[in-house]
């Protein structure tokens, strides 16, 4: 095997601000984790789509097959012990990145008890170190990622707070409102759309007056990258992480696509056509093109990553059954962690006879 | 004919933009998608672009431009997806729409529905299954709907659009889906059901219980069980209405029963059943009380979402049965 | 008297779109109506300085004067018949210049009946036939002004609807909601910033991450106006009026200052010099210059001008005098319009043994 | 020494700030303009731009950072300069910071209060003078403290600032001026007034009045009055604490006395007096009552400016006079 290879990215557009290189340094390691890391998402995702059609998974369920190049390659680029990240609801792939095994978010999708959560959160509602959700509220995530900088800066800790958020979100307005306090206050934010072309049924240019989302910070600098290419992604968060620390907020447009419906009750009928997601998967999917890049950089064989794939996904298989059989959580979760610091007492419960302590 | 109660609430909006070509729908999702939750399903295509309008996902830049043109002469029906989300919204609801019309001795007039689901549901977690009936109940200048069966989603829905002031409508995600028998009169669009009528569902003799929105359901369901396993006979209220009230209904059928149990499913503290409670508490009705009125309620936890525990946070028949043999003293 | 001039005024700093022509051509009339209606609004909210200084007006009190071009300019260069206005709580010369006569404005300030709102609104709370508030709540009015935008397009009416909104209120996120929304869907809304260069104690600079609020729209055009020109105003705004029904939103920054503190209660100490208070009142006062072109044009003389303001004092006294004669609203005021279409019954009041009907 | 409500807040942030520099506050204007309401004076003087942050007019923006500035690990004090404007951020109070902790089990933690005056005041019409109590009241994960004098102001602000999790601290504008009376211990460092437990601000043996916030006064006015006119004795129960509230507290009152009067100035419906009334309905204390409770709350309508009008709309010491009367049958 060769084992560093240097791969042309797309240029990135830029606002405001000059755009990274466009050669990326790599080397067959890192390839090989990153593509690990995509494809147990992928298959990850695929595995709960399943779960929810059979029923196992209630309520909502927002995959995010299709953007994994996002959560990957900006993990990769980041420093995990001194950078945060806050996220919407789409989160599952972002929980793996970010270091909780398989087993643990899909536990939290059964609302089982190794979950994230204790399985109180679902799907959408996951945490961990340095790591602020997982948020239900299309905007939210924003600010709370924004005064994730502000606690990061106040404290000295050297890191950047990422917070991420949707096409059809960059249109709401305390998005603009943290844009606003990160410049005035020079915080080492880094906001980042991911731009999958919908928000629900609603195409970008639907939501938006303006979809060019890297420019949309206005005073605030912003580039666009290829999010379907991993190595760009990772390449332009490094770029942008020394960037915010010197010079205060910027904005990321990751260009993306969802595979799936919005979430899994979806039909995914009305607004868009099959084959412009047969066209997205064909052409232009991150795993696809990652591998067709380590064949050609000459850091692996096809059969040793079709191997890999297989490995994958006995791997996620291994870990779904064990998220399946750890179970509900204990009947003591009802009302913990309702108060911070405390225990509570006599907490009410759907009539006068049922009250709870812990 | 049975109809569930998302056809209703479609066949009330339909109805009123047939009759006033003021009426328009916006929201997000409401137009290409048919709704989030296809309440809006087949408007789109009838009224078109122009009537039926999908927005951003900005709630408190809509509501207020629904707002806005309210007071500029046309009709709104604002949409949220959910009544949570209506949160990033509700100083346009309360200070704008609500207050406007006294503040300004009359000059603004405010016209407009915001409608969606509201309260509980399934598998959904903490953020997606806030109550918020008592919040904007507590509003004057407001009128609070919350329907329980098709007939009320339908006449309740259609008095709020023709109805001058802003109306809040409840609805609950969970009762979509559910089918009721819909009388040949509910079917027909001169069909209103008055706002401020709460409705006797059910006549008893031993204890009232006041519930509105999916709750009615168990108090209906819990009656049943009452009946057959311990003879008791409960008198069930569908409130319909939140704001204003109909306390008479409520005390007239205390003062027959001499017991109330209230059932709802938000958050017990500061709900539905303690200003209930408060307004009987207050009313001649106190000295025909037998027994103390008990509240079912959700439980006082943010919603969890495994179901184990989530089944324990939202109240069901059996929380009734509980309340009223609590009341009785039966064991 | 010359008849008919035409003065240059500044130019406009334009974002994406042009600049109207410098050059306006004004009467005599025209300017005797203009400078007596700034006149008249400059003594209105002298007189109420001092009304709520001897206590007569409670609470909030939000003066205008410095910024009476504005409402002045911008009423002369609309169709009061077909267009809309909604503004925030700085409302009294609006309230004049949109109809209400001095008593009515004063009388709402003094909570006495003859108030434009039966004196239940207070100072921060007028409106009328096509104009929409006087509203408390900092950005809450724009998108309701683009929204009555959406009910005169829906209605075919031919009208604009202007919004306006201070430099503080200029960072609201609802603001950009309602940008989107108007540019999304061709609203007829021209949105003005009155940057009166603070928002209580907190200047531009300090407020906003980007201080050209013509260019805030992004993908909405924008026009910076001299706003200390009356005429430079009504130009700009009879522009921006046919390029809003023609092309969709547009935003309009008036350059503009406030003289006195943000409310009455403000002691106006701690954020600016009083150097820079007097040189904009000495200066670039929009009454005086106005007056300095008319002698300028030979519309006027210095005498004639001098008599005006004379009576201006006099009637805006005699009409405080109405004002202050009018009294309280009446008891039945008390629970009138809390619906509307019908009367209220049994309301409640502060105890058991209080309750009211129409 | 006589300290003011206003400096007892100052004093409270003050010694925390000096505590723990993790301790920040932000707001509107609460740096270079000292404050709205002048409560933060002296802070940024002493402490700096670094942890005296004036925002931008941006309610859900600056109170969204603020709380992901708590889970990122400091201890923001919050200011709004008054709640109505908080509508515009409540989504984060509620959504992000109440139920953040439960649905992270308790992976994110949110260490914040916030601050600022609510309900009543004088002349500022219908969209500055609501009363936000009940609201969050009703929600759990949160918080809720309304301080009266300059004892609890200071040491409850202080409980709140240590606390570990998210507190709504509900002050009064017009009580921002008042001097009380504070004792040496109170004036220390360590004065802590504890989260949830209501105080006895009179005792008595005939009626039971609980209030909180500046109706505490009315309540106390209103006693000297009923004492020495109709030689009625009333315990007057300061709340403190809205959420968790001190039932207990209440129950033992009533129990004494037999009867209950609440006193509250915002809206009567779905307000706090509602909770209080349905709290005591279902406990032991119910068999108590010799009389009905009743509420005195602000009128059921939104706030008029002129004085004649408003005066009607906010309960005074006359009105807990009338309805202690009516509870008693005195005439
Ligand atoms: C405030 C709010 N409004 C509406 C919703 C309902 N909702 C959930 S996701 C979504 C679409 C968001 O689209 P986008 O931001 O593009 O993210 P994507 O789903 O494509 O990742 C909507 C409307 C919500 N959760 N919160
Ligand atoms: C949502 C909201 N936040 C805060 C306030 C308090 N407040 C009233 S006016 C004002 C300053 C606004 O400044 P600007 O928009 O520049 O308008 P100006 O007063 O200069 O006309 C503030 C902070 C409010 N009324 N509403
Ligand atoms: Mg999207
Ligand atoms: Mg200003």
């Amino acid at each position: 095997y060769s084992t560093e290879y240097t791969f042309e990215t797309r240029v990135c557009d830029a606002h405001k601000m000059e755009a990274p290189p466009t050669s990326v340094t790599t080397t067959r390691e890192e390839c090989l984790a990153l593509l690990t890391e995509m494809m147990t998402i992928r298959r990850m995702e695929t595995a709960s789509g399943e779960l929810y059609r059979s029923k196992k998974i209630r309520g909502f369920c927002h995959l995010y097959s299709g953007q994994e190049a996002i959560c990957t390659g900006m993990v990769a680029g980041l420093d995990r012990k001194k950078d945060g990240i806050t996220t919407a609801y789409r989160v599952h792939g972002w929980a793996h990145s970010l270091g909780w095994p398989v087993e643990n978010v899909v536990a939290e999708l059964l609302g089982n008890k190794i979950g994230v959560s204790n399985g109180k959160g679902g799907s959408m509602h996951m945490y961990g170190e340095n790591f602020y959700g997982g948020n239900g509220i299309v905007g939210a995530q924003v600010p709370v990622g924004a005064g994730v900088a502000l606690a990061y800066k106040y404290l000295n800790q050297e890191g950047v707070s990422v917070s991420l958020y949707g096409d059809g979100a960059s249109n709401q307005g305390q998005v603009f409102e943290a844009y606003n306090i990160a410049k005035l206050w020079d915080l080492p934010a880094i906001f980042v759309c991911e731009n999958n072309k919908y928000g629900m049924g609603t195409s970008a240019e639907r939501s938006s007056g303006n979809t060019k989302y890297y420019t949309r910070g206005d005073y605030v600098p912003g580039l666009k990258i290829d999010a379907m290419d991993v190595l760009a992604v990772k390449n332009a968060t490094e770029y942008a992480r020394a960037f915010a620390l010197e010079n205060g907020p910027i904005v990321l447009e990751m260009e993306t696509y969802r595979y799936h419906g919005h979430s899994m009750s979806d039909p995914d009928t009305t607004y868009r056509e099959k084959d412009e997601i047969k066209n997205m998967r064909t052409n232009y999917d991150p795993i696809i093109s990652l591998k067709a890049r380590m064949i050609e950089a000459g850091f692996a064989e096809e059969a040793e990553l079709k191997k890999l794939e297989k490995d994958v996904r006995k791997q996620v298989t291994a870990a779904i059954a064990i998220a399946e059989a750890a179970g509900p959580p204990e009947q003591d979760q009802l009302i913990a962690h309702i108060l911070s610091g405390e225990k509570s007492t006599n907490v009410r419960g759907c009539d006068i006879t049922l009250s709870y302590s812990e | 004919k049975m109809v569930a109660v998302r056809d209703a609430l479609q066949m009330a909006m339909d109805e009123e933009m047939e009759k006033d070509d003021k009426v328009i729908v916006l929201g997000e999702e409401v137009a290409v998608y048919h709704g989030a939750y296809k309440v809006t399903r087949g408007l789109w295509e009838k009224y078109g672009d122009k009537r039926v309008i999908d927005t951003p996902i900005t709630e408190a830049g809509f509501a207020g431009i629904a707002v806005g043109a309210a007071m500029g002469g046309i009709k709104p029906i604002c949409e949220f997806m959910t009544f949570n989300f209506a949160m990033q919204a509700i100083d346009h609801v309360i200070n704008s729409a609500a207050k406007g019309h006294y503040m300004s001795a009359g000059i603004l007039n405010c016209p407009i529905v915001f409608r969606g689901p509201n309260g509980s549901s399934a598998g959904v977690g903490a953020q997606h299954s806030q109550c918020f009936a008592a919040w904007y109940g507590a509003c004057p200048g407001l009128k609070v709907l919350a329907p329980y069966s098709s007939e009320d989603a339908k006449g309740l829905l259609k008095s709020a659009i023709v109805d001058p002031n802003p109306v809040v409508f409840l609805e609950h995600e969970l009762m979509y889906g559910v089918d009721f028998e819909m009388s040949d009169e509910a079917l027909k669009d001169d069909f209103y059901v008055p706002i401020g009528k709460a409705k006797i569902e059910r006549e008893g003799t031993d204890i009232t219980l006041v519930a509105f929105s999916q709750p009615v359901g168990f108090a209906l369901e819990a009656a049943e069980i009452l009946q057959a396993e311990y003879g008791v006979s409960c008198e069930v209220i569908n409130l319909r209405t939140i704001r204003p009230m109909d306390a008479e209904t409520i005390i007239n059928s205390v003062k027959k029963t001499n017991r109330l149990n209230t059932v709802e499913s938000g958050w017990p503290q500061f709900g539905v059943g303690s200003e209930i409670i408060a307004r009987v508490m207050e009313s001649e009705a106190f000295d025909y009380l037998d027994a103390p009125i008990f509240r079912v309620t959700g439980a006082d936890i943010p919603t969890p979402y495994a179901k184990n525990l989530e089944d324990q946070v939202f109240p069901t028949a059996q929380n009734v049965v509980n309340s009223v043999k609590h009341t009785l003293g039966l064991k």
